[in-house]
């Protein structure tokens, strides 16, 4: 294979993995029924504290935790609304979308468009020699690591672990959750605040590395909608979040890289439009049985397979409040 | 404080945004340090999307409401604004920048405009990456596709194109410059393609140096961290003359604008009560194009250049302070010399002939109304 | 006891207001500025002079229209997000008239208010389809619209309606004086029939919502749409006539940017007033009437702080944060309310009741 | 295991849902618990298994004082409860139901667990499949899940909320069988909550009858059933004559002409049926059996693959809801708060929904309307009360005060579910006169005695099959073995 394709599928990646964390993390806070509606402004205002915190200590561990707190916080905010306050949780999250974006532009207003640290490539030993799979995913920064170590951990964990059952359990049917022992709110508040870390984890992903550096406009603006609905491609399921993740970057690379090819005239500043299309058409896919049908035209061995891989029913109980008597 | 003149200064985007409106806003330090009693008011941030409640009449209203009697606005944008508002306020002298309205004769005699002939600041600057490029290939970022993008791209890439086949004897046509347009002149997220990414995708397919010509520094941060990464790579930013800061050890150079100086005539002439309406060009001065007190563009070499490359880069800079010192060349730039074609082949200038600065548009073809980018450019000249 | 908790119930109502003017202050203070002197500049800014007032109108008339288009999406439990794409394509329609319609302004300008709110209702019918026959959660419609209303209005101000002369992108050319709302006065600069427009829409909706079976009809969608439709309402055209007429509305919002406050078009012309929007319903808890009352306020403390801006330099995001702080606090302070207020017996459960904000005490942050 | 509960009160808001609660349940025993709509037997059995807290009183495990704090703590205790609906998750496999719940490690323990569900399953006369998911169980398999789950955890008394609702009568059977094994065998206390006096009769060895959150009695098995309607209602309710009206010559309102119908679980094929103006037809079989499919395909809520759907006359296939609606077809389906009325609505708007017509609506008009719907169905509501805090019994009123007055057909979802002998009475009362102005009735239930008396065709629904009865003749007994799927036998 040619080094230019490689490199491309190696930014690809890098480009992905800020989503996958985003999108794992709101996997989490959903799988446990609470919606977390505030991911773009978590993820901006994480990415100013991350890079401010970072810049200041000369750390970028430092930046990374200071990202994941504020994450944490937003989305105890989101959860506390909900669980204690009995609001919608659709509208608190909506409005702290808005308001840490807010904050981020004025509190890092000071911070903007200066050098900071960054977390750079790491090649892992060994791995990164292997041909083609190397080169594309082991030259990459810790954080991409720990994004592989995510989407298998989240996977075990959810579906092959006795605390995993007690997670899709507050999500899917709390009342029965609550039956066998499981502290339904307190979970919640518990995995809301995990999903919220990872939110935060993704905004340093991208100050810290996939876009250095503080700016406004945010340059991620956008990419916590987009990893919302990633979620829901992914059916809430590790794996599919994870491919979906990986196509949404790849799709935008195919952006730049038709701009280069001859021959293709496509209006530019239309192509931008590309992602939000394919946002939409995604979310029609799974949406309108669309998939159901196509499913039907594939051999019968790997349909029921390939069903359950792409069957993608929310959580039950996603968004809903649950009282203990 | 008899003797206080204060101005107001207009800017689009960030003051801190190490491109244009930070030069503006250096350019109006600059007047403060080096006009007596000046002072200046600023607004950034002046768009629909940053500042929807706020109009260009809002802010001259609370600038004159100040006490301000001259203000410049920072942007093509303001362009068609400053005129209406300038109606209202007769008494106070406005500076549209980059506008053409004063030129073309249509502007309220309280309108003058200012710009600076930053193609040779882009010559410069394509001979920089011409000089350093390893791979054989330059990747040009570029904002939105109009004429005067086409040109500033395209007097890159014939710098380039000179001093990779002049100073290193390689053969011109095998130069790969390739343009992307990221769609606007800032990264909008979800509406441009991020500068980011597109650099990243230019150095992942094969080219070394990246030249910005865009408000902002993506550019240059990309090719900072991927030269940490162990990659040779490098960048040429743009606009403000600082922008070499964000990665200083890859950053080839800078060509920008200088506004302070060209700021500080204004702004002493209207505090006398002196000031003629014009349309102002900014030259460098070739005797020193960074003398921050006569040069009105310049550029600054990066501590990217090797010193070879930087002693070419000089004499690069010579022969076109040589060019454009001799008379005869008064209404072109260096380089725009035929044979030149556009990119479908159709020639603007045959050999020996000189292609004109600017001519009136669909009559002849001239830089500045560049139609298409040139041949042997890669990337498309038309928005569709 | 009974009129403790009215106390407490008073108190609960100003918390919103009084904690987020304090975060603020900190804020200001975080980045060295006295928060003292930067509510008197905003309080300047709004208010100094009819021609700082007409300022502030201007933005209350696009906020209020969305707001109280808004208020009809969401009785029918509908999250409109994408009232800011619809407002740009309000906004590119009109623009479109503007720019090639050669007619004389009586007639000129009716016909870019109607042409933008088709367009403003096309893009909100999309988002509608989308949801009620497609299956796709308005909001990500919405987003995923609006970033497309972005990339259209830019691809048309950089393509095809680019001043000949090439030149800029950053705005259309200037439309011609018959496409433009002309200004009350000098000194107050407010286009009349955009202020009738305003009032009818408000009226109106208060009144249809209320008094008619297309409000009861949506209301009934909004709170179950299945029962609803069990009961003979034809839900999906509700929702989606819901969907139209908040997009004929921000339309209008949008053509106001083009055809009075900016004379072009321009890329994010619609400003995050559609967000705004939204938040401003969410404070009133979707009452019609209050709408416009909390839209003042906001769109008093927004064009006051562009003198903020000027003195102080301080960033213009600060108006932003006080706003969001104060709907977040009044949605936590809502439940609060709900959870300190005395245990209602099942059969004496009320509306919730209504909690004003009051319009004075907004406007003198 | 012997459990007393002394003194038990409980209230929610105004309702004294418990009051004074004394009773004594010895091991060993089936002991069935009574009583009308809102008596208080489901709180009664919440609190003992630690669903519901309580205001004053104590319960005694063996004579000890229990605190109880949720149903974990009931369970440690040895008191299990299976709910109506089983407490389980849909997404789940059997096994992980099965295991979710039970003290162990991180992993989980798959071998050793599949082993106790079989050990177990077997010994009781189940058949679970490891690996099936919840989603595709019967709720009689949901129960059997349930129960071996709760044994599995150690319980020595089990108490069941309504649990022959909506299960064969085969299931039935072995549920029986089972729970008989485990009071005589096992010893276990078991506690039964049900509607169903058949069910009590054959099952329970005694009594206990609460009416209005009180105990009112209690007694040793066997009982006739007049003895316990006595008991239960304070006094016998008449019988009810079987429906016989002649509507062999009425005109036809509604003709099924070989439709198919496809829903989540079962399909219908190839149905074809004539209902007369007047008829009433019960349509019998488990929950999802394809009772549900055919209703809605009736009202225009299900499209059919193919056959058509004919209302008076007119070929309505395809139409929407709302065609049908105006052509005189009334639906109402079972949950009330879900698919009939809008929570958040006044009772005043929801009469104003269906009754005004114009473009404006006339609230004084829709005000007096409402206050006349309320005097005549007997609504215990004020025309301004939101609907969600009416009674369930009361909310069945209103729908049937929202439903024209005079329709062609009336399809309905088990209009009686969760209703008492009463409530159902009153609810039939308003059908049936409705019927005699002409209306067909189409209604499911999973109440035998309803469907015997008052349908005069009855279509047996078995995994989308559908086998005609004529009502007339059948037995409960025969008609719940066609129900248990022995369609050919009949
Ligand atoms: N969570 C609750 N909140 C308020 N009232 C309740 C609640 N649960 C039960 N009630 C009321 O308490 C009374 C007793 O209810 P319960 O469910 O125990 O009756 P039941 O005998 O089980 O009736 P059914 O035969 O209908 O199941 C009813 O009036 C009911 O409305
Ligand atoms: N939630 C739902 N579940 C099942 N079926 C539905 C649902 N909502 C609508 N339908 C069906 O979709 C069809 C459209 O009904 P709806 O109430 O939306 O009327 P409408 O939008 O006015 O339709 P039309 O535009 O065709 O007149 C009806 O046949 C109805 O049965
Ligand atoms: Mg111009
Ligand atoms: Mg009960």
């Amino acid at each position: 294979m040619n080094n230019e394709l490689l490199n491309t599928l190696n930014s690809i990646v890098a480009n992905a993995t800020p989503l996958v964390i985003a999108s794992l993390g709101e996997t989490i806070t959903e799988r446990a029924g609470v919606v977390n509606l505030s991911l773009n402004g978590s993820i901006i205002l994480a990415a100013m504290v991350g890079f401010v915190a970072a810049l200041v200590t000369n750390s970028a561990l430092v930046g990374v935790l200071a990202a994941m707190f504020i994450g944490m916080l937003v989305a105890l905010l989101v959860a506390a609304a909900a669980i204690e306050l009995r609001q919608d949780q659709v509208a608190v999250g909506f409005v702290l979308t808005l308001l840490a974006a807010d904050l981020a532009q004025f509190l890092g207003q000071s911070y903007t468009r200066i050098p900071g640290p960054q977390i750079l490539n790491t090649p892992l030993p060994l791995l990164s020699d292997i041909p083609v799979v190397g080169p594309v995913f082991f030259r990459q920064t810790i954080l991409v690591y720990i994004s592989y170590a995510l989407v298998i951990g989240l996977w075990y964990w959810l579906f092959r672990t006795r605390p995993g059952l007690a997670h899709r359990a507050i999500g899917e049917r709390p009342a029965a959750a609550f039956a066998r022992g499981t502290q339904v709110n307190r979970l919640r508040y518990i995995y809301t605040a995990a999903g919220g870390a990872l939110v935060g984890l993704a905004g340093a992903a991208y100050s810290l590395s996939v876009k250095a550096g503080w700016a406004t406009p945010p340059s991620m603006d956008g990419d916590g909608w987009i990893a919302l609905a990633i979620v829901i491609f992914g059916g809430w399921h590790p794996f599919r979040v994870v491919l979906g993740a990986y196509l949404f970057s790849g799709l935008r690379a195919l952006a730049t890289v038709i701009q280069r090819t001859p021959g293709i005239s496509i209006p530019i500043v239309l192509l931008n439009g590309v992602p939000w299309l394919l946002m939409i058409i995604t979310l029609l896919l799974v949406s309108s049985g669309a998939i159901e049908r196509l499913l039907r035209l594939l051999p019968r061995q790997v349909q029921g397979w390939s069903r359950n891989f792409l069957r993608s029913d929310p959580p039950a109980a996603l968004g809903t409040r649950f009282e203990p008597e | 404080a008899q003797d206080e003149f204060i101005f107001g200064m207009v800017l689009v985007g960030p003051f801190n945004d190490r491109g244009w409106s930070q030069a503006h806003y250096e350019g109006g330090q600059y007047v403060e340090q080096n006009v007596p009693g000046a002072k200046m008011l600023y607004f950034e941030k002046l768009n629909p999307a940053d500042a929807p409640e706020t109009t260009l009449r809002d802010v001259v209203t609370n600038m004159v409401d100040k006490g301000a009697q001259l203000i410049f606005t920072a942007s093509d944008e303001f362009e068609e604004d400053t005129a209406e508002v300038a109606k209202e306020f007769p008494d106070v002298i406005f500076i549209n920048v980059s506008g053409d309205d004063a030129y073309a004769g249509t502007a309220p005699a309280n309108v003058g405009n200012v710009m600076g002939t930053i193609e040779w600041g882009k010559l410069i600057a394509g001979c920089a990456a011409g000089l350093t490029t390893e791979t054989g290939s330059i990747g040009y970022l570029g904002p939105l596709i109009n004429f005067e993008t086409r040109r500033l791209a395209a007097s890159a890439y014939l710098g380039a194109r000179y001093c990779y086949e002049n100073y290193r004897g390689l053969d011109p046509d095998n130069l790969k410059f390739t343009v992307t347009w990221i769609g606007f002149w800032f990264n909008i997220p979800g509406v441009t393609l991020d500068p980011t990414e597109v650099t990243n995708s230019f150095f992942d397919s094969g080219a070394d140096v990246v030249i910005s010509g865009i408000d902002t520094t993506e550019g240059i941060v990309v090719a900072g961290q991927r030269a940490k990464q162990g990659e040779k790579v490098w960048s040429i930013p743009y606009d403000y003359v600082g922008a070499c800061e964000e990665a200083p050890e890859i950053c080839l150079g800078v060509p920008y604008f200088h506004w302070g100086p060209g700021y500080a005539q204004i702004v002493a002439a209207a505090k006398n009560g002196a000031y003629q309406q014009e349309w102002t060009l900014l030259n460098p001065d070739w005797t020193d194009i960074n003398n921050p007190d006569t040069s009105g563009v310049g550029f600054v070499k990066g501590a990217g250049l090797s010193e070879a490359n930087a002693a070419s880069l000089d004499d690069f800079i010579a022969k076109a302070a040589a060019f454009a010192q001799d008379e005869a060349n008064a209404d072109t730039i260096f380089l725009w010399q035929g044979p030149l074609k556009y990119q479908d082949g159709t020639e603007i200038a045959a050999a020996g002939e000189a292609l004109p600065y600017i001519a009136p548009l669909g009559e002849a073809p001239s830089i500045w109304y560049l139609d298409q980018l040139l041949e042997g450019m890669t990337g498309p000249s038309k928005q569709e | 006891m009974k009129s403790q908790t009215l106390t407490a119930q008073a108190a609960l109502t100003a918390l919103p207001i009084i904690l987020s003017l304090a975060i603020t202050a900190l804020l200001v203070m975080a980045v060295g500025a006295d928060p003292r002197e930067v509510f008197t500049l905003v309080w300047e800014g709004a208010f100094r002079d009819l021609r700082a007032v007409g300022q502030v109108v201007n933005f209350w008339i696009p906020l209020t229209l969305c707001s109280i288009g808004l208020v009809v999406t969401f009785t029918a439990g509908l999250w409109n997000i994408g009232v800011e794409g619809q407002m740009i394509l309000g906004a590119v329609f009109a623009s479109w008239a503007a720019l090639t319609l050669d007619l004389p302004a009586p007639i000129l300008v009716p016909v870019e208010i109607l042409l933008a709110m088709l367009g403003g209702a096309l893009w909100a019918l999309l988002v509608g389809v989308l949801k009620v026959r497609l299956g796709v959660h308005e909001i990500f419609g919405g987003v995923a619209l609006n970033a497309l209303a972005n990339v259209i209005a830019i691809y048309l101000i950089s393509g095809p309606w680019q001043p000949p002369e090439g030149g800029s992108v950053r705005a259309t050319p200037p439309f011609p004086a018959p496409a433009l709302l002309p200004p009350l006065s000098d000194t107050f600069k407010v286009s009349l029939l955009a202020l009738v427009i305003v009032v009818v829409a408000v009226v109106g909706v208060w009144l249809a919502l209320r008094g008619t079976r297309w409000g009861l009809q949506l209301k009934a969608t909004g709170k179950n749409a299945r029962s609803a439709m069990l009961l003979g309402v034809p839900t999906g055209r509700s929702a989606l006539s819901a969907f139209i007429v908040c997009g004929m509305l921000a339309g209008i919002a949008g053509s106001y940017r083009v055809l009075f406050t900016y004379n072009s078009l321009r890329p994010g012309v619609s400003g995050g007033i559609g967000f705004l929007g939204l938040l401003v319903v969410l404070l009133v808890a979707n009452r019609a009437l209050w709408a416009p009352l909390v839209a003042f306020a906001f769109a008093a403390v927004l064009g006051g702080s562009a003198r903020l801006k000027i003195a102080l330099q301080l960033d213009a995001s600060l108006a932003g944060v006080l706003q969001g702080f104060l709907v977040l606090t009044a949605l936590l302070s809502n439940g609060l309310r709900a959870r300190l207020a005395p245990p209602t017996p099942i059969s004496m459960i009320e509306e919730p009741a209504p909690q004003p904000i009051p319009a004075e005490a907004a406007h003198e942050q | 295991m012997l459990i007393e509960v002394r003194h038990i009160h409980k209230r929610f808001g105004p309702v004294h849902a418990n009051d004074d609660i004394s009773l004594t349940f010895p091991h060993g025993r089936i002991v069935g618990i009574l009583g009308e709509n809102g008596a208080g037997k489901s709180t009664l059995m919440k609190i003992l298994s630690g669903y519901q807290s309580f205001d004053s009183g104590e319960i005694l495990i063996d004579g000890q004082p229990v605190d109880y704090r949720g149903p974990l703590a009931a369970i440690a205790h040895g008191v299990g409860m299976l709910q109506q609906d089983p407490l389980d998750v849909a997404a789940f496999t059997v096994l992980e139901n099965f295991v979710y719940g039970m003290p162990g490690g991180l992993r989980i323990p798959r071998r050793a667990a599949r082993r106790r569900l079989a050990e177990l399953t077997e010994r009781l006369g189940f058949a679970l499949d490891p690996e099936m998911p919840i989603a595709q169980l019967s709720i009689g398999q949901r129960q059997q899940l349930e129960i071996v789950r709760l044994l599995a955890l150690g319980v020595k008394a089990l108490i069941l909320d309504e649990p022959t609702t909506g299960i064969s009568a085969e299931q039935k059977a072995i549920l029986f069988d089972a729970l008989r094994q485990l009071a005589e065998h096992d010893q276990m206390t078991i506690l039964l909550v049900s509607h169903k006096l058949e069910d009590v009769i054959a099952l329970c060895h005694e009594v206990a009858v609460l009416r209005a959150g009180r105990l009112v009695g209690c007694r040793a098995m066997p009982a006739t059933t007049s003895e316990l309607v006595t008991m239960m209602f304070g006094q016998e309710l008449p019988p009810v004559d079987r429906q016989s009206a002649d509507v062999s010559a009425a005109p036809n309102v509604l003709t099924l002409d070989r439709l198919h119908l496809r829903g989540k679980r079962v399909t219908v094929a190839d149905l074809s049926l004539q209902v007369k103006a007047g008829e009433v037809i019960g349509l019998a079989g488990l929950d999802g059996s394809g009772q549900e499919l055919l209703l809605r395909a009736c009202a225009g809520l299900l499209k059919p693959l193919h056959g058509r759907v004919i209302v008076g006359g007119e070929d309505l296939t395809g139409h929407p809801y709302r065609d049908f609606l105006r052509r005189g077809v009334a639906f109402s389906a079972a949950g009330r708060l879900e698919e009939g009325l809008i929570a958040g609505l006044t009772l005043t708007e929801h009469i104003a929904l269906v009754t005004e017509t114009g473009t404006l609506v006339d609230w004084e008009r829709a005000r007096r309307r409402t206050s006349d719907q309320i005097a005549r169905y007997n609504v215990r509501g004020r025309p301004d009360s939101p609907v969600e805090t009416l009674s369930g019994g009361n909310q069945q009123r209103l729908l049937m005060a929202l439903m024209a007055e005079q329709p062609v057909l009336m399809a309905l979802e088990q209009p009686t579910r969760g209703l008492d002998v009463d409530s159902s009475r009153w609810i039939w009362q308003q059908l049936l006169a409705r019927r005699e102005r002409g209306a067909a009735i189409l209604f499911s239930s999973s109440e035998l005695d309803e469907l015997v008396t008052y349908s005069h065709r009855i279509l047996v629904f078995y995994a989308g099959r559908v086998y005609p009865v004529d009502a007339a003749r059948t037995t409960i007994d025969e008609l719940g073995r066609l129900i248990g799927g022995h369609l050919d036998g009949a």
